[in-house]
């Protein structure tokens, strides 16, 4: 138990199986955000327990295997930058901020808007989804390991 | 892109907060320069606002028409704020340089990535005009509050923290519900539709509207540290890196008043008119006043005795809120200037000495007006500004507070006022002796870093200037009065 | 008529911009010192350039800056204010040279320091002589306080700073109860710049006034020292010499004086002060101070000690005057500012010059003192005629005056007063004058004066202290801008 | 008189849920409790805001229903209102953390028995 992994064979099984449905789950509820139940934050956790198990299961070592710590703090700024990006290119098209209908798309308003929202939900998304990964990270880390990037 | 303005205020920092982790990854000291530069961006920004603010800026995000939309609102007083809270931050942001690497070597990505958020909340409170967008700014500043404390590690710290994030989640429970209760009778979280809506709502459901204020006095109280809410402060304060120390001093507690002022000029004068909270205000403040000096003067560790002096300076704002008059307000809202000035430099002052010597005990400062003469020369004149020395600006902000006291027919706040003047002297002037009389007992100590002591500098020569030409802020607090609606005076 | 001009600000600043050149200049001795001579020169000079206006009956003004937005920071060089100033720039000079030589004699450490703090309480009090308005007044008295400060604890000793801290104590709550004062009578008046006739009249009821006017009375009276609120003036006689001549009996307390006196005639008024019926109680409550403080100083070892409680007494003589509201004693008691401060000037730089040469400071050791320093004794044996009240040396005239003042207000008891305290005077000084030069010193020492610089400045103002007895109303005297004050204040002549 | 007080069971419930938290936040000395406690405080205001917003008879704010739909604003916000308290708890809990890790308990006795 090096790695505080779990060797129950059984689990390890379930979870290799679930693991890929909680995810698809998620990005079903992330963007079933404009017009029903759901949205950014929802499926950015649910997405972001999928790892969470992950690293329960198999360790801190393979889940950091699969994402490095870099990686997550990539998505985690890349989420809100899509998220500030489209507010500004509102603005760039002479709208206030997140006021999506001014962009120039061969869409009716109400479609320009739900795409927007939709871009606008997958990028809370990736945030809320690296910052809860980077959360479980920092309190399973080692003792000695200092800092974001270390 | 003028009318776009506002919304950039909040932006900037918001995608700084995010852009200083990938940029940590690559190179450790290029978070200090983005951080600066964000704030240098930002600092041009409010003054462009303040030039705009005379005409009341309306933004609304998303094109949504408030009341349903979030709306940033840009008057005079908010205007203010920002430039406040971008003008010292850059400071401090400039004195952090050296004093974080020192003290925080190994968090720097972590410091300036919270410090950036505690600055996106910092101005969210002050710009918008939704009340529930309002609490989540509060929040989003508490939150990298306590993170910003814990930050260095240390055992003491830790607990100041969580102490402090316990009392401070019990606050925003307070203002949540206090919200809460508005929304139930009112259907209107916009500011300035709350107040309209209001007068109407108190008269069919009185006892709402009072239970809502009561939460939100008490929240706010917690918030600001006003006596007897204020335990969770000196700890927080002493124990937190320097920089945070001078950022929270100089503009957490104030950012607070700032919403009390809003707040109260929610309900307005036909509700205050009713019930005393003015009144209760203004003695909680003036006990306030008292305790925190005299607390203060008990102290011999020195970032202990300045937090206890800013539950003390808290008591002015307060004390100017609760006069409930056109000098008292302008006293208050001066003092949120000049305190954020003075208590500034006082714990920039004090953070380089601790950079240079480890010293935090007030017995062993003797003789370092010698070995630190231009910091020392800072910290004497941010002293002697609280004391009360005209022509420092600290002087002006007393003499309206006791003048509004006058005009208002209190004259015991005046006392307060006066005498609490003469215990700042007391412990101030303690700390003075010791530096500037006497042989030296630290030999290998000199001058701080040009990085720091610019920054104290500045500050210092702020409060100078601030007091000659106090006709400046003084006259634009006027215009404020004029421009804002804060309905209770 | 008010002539605009510059030099108000010029007189005040000109010390402020040298108190920085010293710190620029602090590693070159000379030169630091050659700025605080060139500065006390060139104030002297702008401040007398004054005189001739005055005492045309114009009044000089100059404004600086709106300090809060219905208070203007201004100065207004009256009759009284440029009695003051001139006072204190023209002793100034002398002090400077004085300063020079005492603390080169005795090797003082932080030099520079000290000189730059005096540059800065000179300012001081040149601004509180020439202010406009209250405010602008206790501006400048708050920063007189801070920076004495620094001069009183110049020795670091425990002792010195225990006085400092005593010092401090008493002047900020005296600042303190001042700015409450001040603060009222802006909220009922709404002004706060000085009339000849006052401005308070008829702005708040009677009561309101009586207790204002008290208020004033001790926030002035601590610098001032009226008992009980004097104490902190002996205690601080622990600074250099130079410090006690010039601030402790000219600059700072006088600043208090001239505070009481500002209040009485040009905040409240002669006719509000006498309609409220406050000048005569206050005159009896000063002569309290007058022969109590004269006894204290008979039992005090420590001549300047003494000479501190003498300065007391002396302070309440002026305050007497101005508060009997009549016309000789008014005179009387601005005159006696002057005189006052040259006899006491001379006697603390006979004290310092007696430090220098002999390292002593009680009078008991002083035996035969006068033998080994002939001149500096025969110019405190003057010093101690004119406190007396013998003529011809300039106490007399102000004693006269002041006498005159009381028959005129009908109080003889005051009279007696006056009288019981000169009997007094002579109680205390002549013991030292006796010590001085008839008593044996134990082994003969040889006769030694102190430096040029230190005899000098004290053979001036004992010689200037006897002009001003023989011909007090030469032209451009004190005499004669007492007088034009005096025609401000009633519009009458004597 | 009492009928009207049952009426409003869902606010009886909500101010009993929150004074069981805010008294666990004051009084309890286990750190984790006083975690507990806030969240409990939190999501007692949580149902007071979903409760105010019900319409009887509405169904959830979703646009397919036919019969109308309940406030959606109070849900809006108390998502908002669960993201601060996830994180407010998120930054508790690290903090618990790092001080068990530093004094070895999280019982406040003990912690100010190690402090002094």
């Amino acid at each position: 138990m090096a790695n505080g992994e779990i060797t129950s064979i059984v689990i390890r099984t379930v979870s290799r199986i679930i693991i890929p449905f909680i995810q698809i789950f998620g990005l079903y509820t992330i963007i079933h955000g404009e017009a029903s139940p759901g949205g950014g934050f929802q499926g950015g956790v649910i997405l972001g327990t999928s790892i969470i198990l992950l690293t329960i299961v198999f360790g801190l070592e393979e889940a950091k295997r699969r994402i490095p710590r870099g990686l997550i703090l990539v998505f985690m700024s890349l989420g809100l930058l899509i998220y500030s990006g489209i507010g500004l290119l509102d603005m760039l098209f002479g709208g206030k901020y997140l006021e999506y209908t001014r962009l120039p798309l061969p869409l009716s308003g109400h479609e320009i808007s739900a795409l927007s929202i939709l871009c606008v939900e997958i990028g809370i998304g990736i945030t809320v989804m690296s910052v809860i990964i980077l959360l479980f990270f920092y309190s399973v880390r080692d003792e000695d390991a200092h800092g974001i990037n270390a | 892109m003028i009318q776009n303005l506002p919304i950039f205020i909040v932006i900037i920092p918001l995608v700084t907060v995010f852009l200083i982790p990938l940029v940590g990854l690559w190179k450790r000291d290029y978070c200090f320069y983005i951080s600066a530069l964000s704030i240098t961006l930002l600092f041009s920004i409010s003054v462009f606002l303040l030039n705009l603010s005379i005409n009341v800026i309306h933004y609304h995000i998303g094109g949504w028409e408030p009341p349903w939309g979030i709306e940033y609102v840009v008057d005079p007083l908010s205007a203010f704020m920002i430039l406040l809270i971008t003008f010292i931050t850059l400071l401090v942001i400039l004195y952090s340089k050296k004093s974080v690497s020192k003290e925080l070597p190994n968090s720097i990505v972590e410091f300036y990535t919270v410090f950036m958020l505690l600055i996106t909340g910092l101005l969210g409170i002050v710009i918008t005009g939704d009340i529930f967008n309002m609490y989540v700014f509060l929040e989003i500043a508490s939150l990298s509050a306590y993170a910003l404390i814990a930050v260095g590690g240390k055992r003491d710290a830790l607990l100041a923290s969580f102490n402090y994030l316990i009392i401070g989640s019990i606050a925003a429970c307070f203002i949540l519900l206090g919200i809460g209760f508005l929304y139930m009778v009112t259907g209107s979280l916009n500011m300035a539709d709350l107040s309209v809506i209001l007068p109407k709502a108190y008269a069919s459901y009185p006892r709402v509207v009072l239970t809502a204020i009561i939460f939100f006095i008490v929240g706010l109280s917690i918030k600001i540290a006003l006596f007897p809410l204020h335990t969770w402060l000196p700890n927080a304060y002493t124990h937190a890196p320097s920089v945070v120390s001078a950022e929270l001093a100089a503009l957490m507690t104030k950012v607070g008043a700032y919403v009390m002022i809003r707040i109260l000029s929610i309900f307005g004068i036909s509700l205050l008119g009713d019930v005393p909270i003015a009144d209760i205000l203004s003695w909680v403040a003036a006990v306030a006043i008292i305790i925190g000096s005299i607390n203060a003067i008990a102290q011999t560790d020195i970032k202990r005795m300045l937090a206890y002096s800013s539950v003390s300076q808290i008591g002015y704002i307060v004390l100017g809120i609760g006069l409930a008059n056109q000098t008292g307000l302008t006293g208050g809202i001066l003092h949120i200037l000049n305190h954020a000035f003075m208590k500034g430099c006082l714990f920039l002052a004090v953070g380089a000495i601790i950079y240079k010597t480890g010293i935090r005990n007030i017995n062993e400062f003797q003789g370092l007006g010698r070995k630190m003469p231009y910091t020392m020369l800072a910290f004497s004149i941010a002293a002697l500004s609280m004391i009360g020395i005209p022509p420092l600006c600290g002087f002006f902000s007393k003499w309206y507070l006791a003048l509004g006291s006058v005009e208002s027919g209190k004259w015991i706040f005046a006392l307060v006022i006066l005498l609490s003047s003469l215990l700042n002297a007391g412990y101030f002037l303690r700390v003075l002796e010791k530096a500037w009389f006497g042989k030296s007992i630290h030999e290998e100590v000199d001058e701080a870093p040009g990085s720091m002591l610019i920054p104290t500098l500045i500050l210092a020569i702020g409060c100078i200037l601030l007091g000659i030409f106090v006709t400046i802020p003084v006259s634009f607090i006027n215009s404020i009065l004029s421009i804002s609606k804060l309905g209770w005076t | 008529m008010d002539i605009i001009s510059i030099k108000p600000l010029l007189a005040v600043s000109v010390s402020l911009v040298s108190s920085m050149l010293i710190l620029v200049f602090r590693r070159h001795k000379n030169i630091r010192e050659s700025w605080t001579i060139l500065a006390s020169f060139i104030k002297f000079l702008i401040v007398a350039s004054m005189i001739p206006a005055i005492l045309r009956g114009d009044a000089i003004v100059y404004t600086v800056i709106s300090i809060l937005p219905e208070i203007p920071f201004k100065f207004r060089v009256d009759a009284f204010g440029l009695f003051f100033g001139l006072l204190a720039s023209f002793l100034w000079i002398l002090t400077s040279f004085y300063s020079i030589g005492y603390m080169r004699s005795l090797k003082e450490h932080s030099q520079t320091r000290y000189f730059a703090c005096f540059a800065v309480a000179l300012s001081a009090t040149m601004g509180i002589a020439f202010a406009a308005n209250l405010l602008t007044l206790f501006v400048f008295y708050e920063i007189l306080t801070i920076s004495v400060y620094p001069l009183v604890i110049h020795k670091e000793t425990p002792e010195a700073r225990s006085a400092g801290i005593k010092y401090l104590v008493y002047t900020l709550s005296g600042g303190v109860v001042l700015l409450f004062a001040i603060i009222i009578s802006y909220s009922f008046a709404g002004t706060l710049t000085f009339s000849d006739h006052g401005f308070l009249a008829g702005c708040a009821s009677r009561e309101i006034l009586q207790m204002l006017f008290i208020l004033f009375i001790i926030g002035f009276g601590v610098k001032s020292a009226i008992m009980p609120l004097h104490s902190w003036l002996p205690t601080a006689m622990i600074a250099p010499t130079p410090v006690s001549a010039l601030l402790h009996a000219v600059a700072v307390v006088k600043a208090g004086v001239f505070g009481v006196v500002r209040v009485i005639y040009f905040v409240f008024g002669v006719d509000l002060v006498s309609e409220l019926g406050l000048g005569i109680p206050l005159a009896y409550f000063v002569s309290f101070t007058i022969i109590l403080a004269s006894m204290f100083a008979l039992v005090q070892d420590n001549l300047k000690r003494r000479l501190a409680y003498s300065t007391i007494s002396q302070l309440s003589y002026i305050i007497l005057g101005a508060s009997l509201l009549t016309p000789h004693g008014l005179i009387g008691g601005i005159l006696h500012i002057a005189h006052h401060a040259f006899m006491k000037i001379t006697l603390f730089f006979c004290a310092g010059a007696i430090y220098v040469v002999t390292r002593k400071e009680n009078i008991s050791e002083m035996n035969g003192i006068g033998r080994r320093m002939p001149i500096t004794m025969l110019m405190f044996f003057i010093a101690v005629l004119g406190m007396c009240g013998f003529p011809p040396v300039c106490g007399f005239i102000s004693k006269w005056y002041l006498l005159l003042g009381s028959v005129e207000a009908d109080q003889l008891p005051i009279v007696v007063i006056l009288l019981t305290s000169s009997l007094l005077n002579v109680a205390y000084f002549f013991p030292i004058v006796f010590v001085a030069f008839f008593k044996k010193p134990e082994k003969e020492p040889e006769s030694k004066e102190a430096p040029i610089f230190i005899l000098l400045p004290l053979t001036l103002t004992a010689i200037i202290s006897l002009i001003l007895g023989i011909w007090p109303d030469a032209p451009y005297s004190f005499f004669q801008i007492a007088n034009i004050v005096f025609q401000n204040v009633t519009g009458g002549v004597i | 008189m009492l009928m009207e007080l049952m009426l409003r069971y869902n606010y009886w419930i909500s101010v009993v849920l929150m004074l069981i938290g805010f008294y666990t936040m004051i009084s309890k000395k286990n750190f984790i409790k006083k975690i507990i406690g806030m969240n409990i405080f939190q999501t007692a205001i949580f149902l007071l805001y979903i409760s105010m917003a019900d319409i009887e008879g509405r169904s959830a704010p979703i646009i397919i229903s036919e019969t109308g739909y309940v406030n959606p604003l109070p849900h809006v916000l108390i998502l908002t209102a669960i993201v601060v308290s996830v994180s407010t708890t998120a930054v508790a809990l690290s903090l618990i953390m790092k001080i068990y890790k530093e004094y070895g308990s999280i019982e406040e006795d003990k912690i100010l028995e190690v402090h002094s």
